[in-house]
């Protein structure tokens, strides 16, 4: 199992029963294939289903049905089909359970950034500032450490994309509960100490009481 | 009865520095006639409105790579290089928005709604030079509607009357368009008798198409 | 034919082939039935459809297919149902080429008043206000007196339904022109003279120079 | 899938004094055995919000003549003497608002939007006391969300996860509702197995709906 897919299947757990779940493209994408499929988990993707399903068999692809990434899916059986502006009423509404993102930096306050790297980067935010605001957990799946850099910082330098912090945040080397706009660390990845967690990460953070081991 | 146009002709109503508004995601509920129309008849200096660019020699990436779009306003450019290096260069001017924001504020510019008030964006450099208003007591933007000369809508279905409806996720922003410009002008994959669509499943009444696009011979 | 009629026949002059249309309830409904069926004309009724057809046969009744007034109403060929909230969307944003709506006061400026007389009457105002506002074109068809008095009034003295002015004011009397705020005479009634008109009215109007026979 | 309730069961989720919005014109697309249940337990100091209160004896004139509301929020009484009667005796508090801004707001209540900024009513009475606020050299109402502690929902058909369709002028202010609320009852006329209602038909997604109500016996 690579790192991203350890991320993922963490996030998993997150998810609880007859949810409604939008996941954002790349490493977010993967977190359905750890959601078993009696769960009742319903995916909103947010180009207009509610029902993702997987990838289709060869020959099955359907032009009119893809994913946020472009991407052919299947719809599940009870899937809804919508517009786009009913799709973000959704997300910006509170209809949404858990949104799972990407990011290129989370901060010691929670807060995300994960659409521009000015000068450098310009993909514009899509959904993710809409989800951000309005999904009633927000979780940020992402890999701890990039190009040798702590991606967990103290201030994001980053453009934000909510002001709205998050509520956790899953990386590869442990997981962090934001509570009163502070990160606390709830987890650690097996073989790994506090200490260590804290020598490669940027930000400061609280531990909790009773850190675990990610499973 | 719509008076069924080729798409060369559909693309002839357009002017040089028209704007215009087009449904699609990622290519996915795009237009395709109208765009490599509009393509082929070599326009110039439109201000485009969709939710993204799609890719090099896909949907709107046609249209982009075309060098005919002056101005972008979007929610996502970052599967389409050529619409980075565009911006980069100066020769495509990009507004970026959220996607919810952009999609109700072109719902509000065909429902005659004053703004949308939304909490997207708020705290965020996204506030810059805009308004933020304070309703009971809470912060949210206030964004203004948005609308175009032309919207060019993709549907699964026309009557002859202009009656859409769609399919699955090639829906996306197409019915919301198809509310909020002067001249609608919808390219179905299908035209069909009236009545074939119930009243129930029409998603875009008739009233609002100027046009139909011809199915492909 | 009654009064009624009479005004109700003359509305549907005013309306163009292949255009959509919204009859208030009451006496502006009655203009339907003098627009002929191959007009390409679609009627809108607020409660959500477009293509609003004649009274259904006995027993064809549907509980579910009725218009703003509750009557039973059939769907034309190439009818569509859609919900309130997309049915005020076509009203508010200037879809609706021509609404007819009922009157209580017309004033010399052109403004109208039809949804509530203070502590008498409290229909409230449903759709008019959003009609009065959106509508393209807003026609008014109301009676001219009623128990003796002017129902064109200098200035109403019920509440406004809209602050912006009519266009055109279609009586048993005459019609009238609303040019920049202000009624302009351009039709009488047969056997009739501008001089009666002006008896039987309290606002001012000016009269046009080539004012004709109402048909 | 969602729990099936009987309407009675359904009724007695509501606490007197609850906060309710009921879709519904004329009686036309409301929950019939829902309001009957709600009459026959008795509620009192319920606060609605509808389109209008029919007439006596028909859809929602039931819960006005059972005294069962104390607070209205509507488009229109003129057919319904009885809620007159109660509004002139001052034991029914009236708010009267426009039918396209009503049903807006409680949009804008179900979809996070922080206003309804609209042109209805302005220069009217209606502006008193309310907030008018210029856009681009512009004047509008601003008009506040509406949400409710329930919404009841008449639909055509439900799927056993909650899925809604809607029939004709049935459907009116109903998938508005549905997403305002924070619990949604839906009663449909029929309850159709998972799948039977096309992705592309559906006008109301299950994850709105919390309860359904059973079909008659």
């Amino acid at each position: 199992m690579t790192p991203k897919e350890r991320i993922a299947r963490r996030v998993a757990q997150e998810i609880e029963l007859g949810t409604l779940v939008n996941l954002g493209i790349g490493l977010p994408s993967l977190v359905a294939s750890f959601v078993p499929a009696q769960s009742g988990v319903f995916f909103q993707s947010e180009n207009g289903v509610i029902g993702l399903g997987a990838r289709p068999p060869e020959g099955m692809e359907d032009p009119d049905l893809t994913d946020a990434g472009g991407g052919f899916v299947t719809a599940v059986p009870g899937a809804a089909a919508i517009d786009s502006a009913m799709s973000f009423g959704l997300i910006r509404g509170g209809h949404i359970d858990v949104t799972v993102l990407g990011g290129l930096q989370v901060d010691e306050t929670g807060h995300l950034a994960n659409w521009v790297i000015p000068g450098k980067m310009v993909p514009g935010m899509g959904g993710a500032m809409d989800l951000a605001t309005g999904a009633r957990r927000v979780i940020v799946a992402m890999q701890h450490v990039a190009k040798g850099a702590s991606k967990v910082v103290k201030k994001c330098d980053l453009p934000l994309t909510s002001s709205r912090p998050i509520d956790l945040l899953v990386t590869d080397m442990a997981v962090f509960e934001v509570r009163a706009s502070r990160l606390v660390l709830t987890e650690i990845a097996p073989g790994l100490t506090p200490e260590k967690v804290a020598d490669a990460t940027e930000a400061r953070f609280e531990t909790a009481d009773d850190v675990r081991i990610m499973a | 009865m719509k008076k069924v146009l080729s798409p060369g002709a559909a693309a002839e109503l357009v002017p040089d520095g028209a704007r215009i508004m087009v449904g699609g995601f990622m290519g996915v509920g795009t237009p395709r006639r109208i765009i490599d129309a509009l393509v082929a008849s070599g326009k110039r200096g439109l201000t485009l409105i969709a939710n993204d660019t799609a890719m090099p020699g896909r949907g709107l990436g046609k249209l982009i790579s075309a060098k005919a779009v002056r101005r972008l306003i979007v929610s996502h450019i970052g599967l389409n290089p050529e619409t980075q290096k565009q911006m980069n260069e100066g020769t495509l001017e990009v507004e970026l928005m959220p996607q919810g924001t952009l999609v109700e504020c072109i719902r509000a510019g065909g429902m005659g709604l004053g703004a949308v008030v939304t909490p997207t964006g708020l705290g965020t450099g996204l506030e810059e030079g805009k308004r933020v208003i304070d309703v009971d007591g809470k912060n949210f933007l206030l964004e203004l509607p948005i609308r175009a000369d032309f919207a060019f809508i993709a549907a699964r279905q026309s009557d002859y009357l202009g009656n859409l409806d769609y399919s699955l996720t090639a829906q996306n922003f197409n019915p919301i368009m198809a509310m909020a410009a002067g001249t609608v002008i919808a390219e179905p994959e299908h035209i069909v008798p009236v009545g074939v669509i119930p009243p129930d499943a029409v998603r875009t009444p008739a009233a609002l198409v100027d046009h139909l696009v011809e199915r492909p011979q």
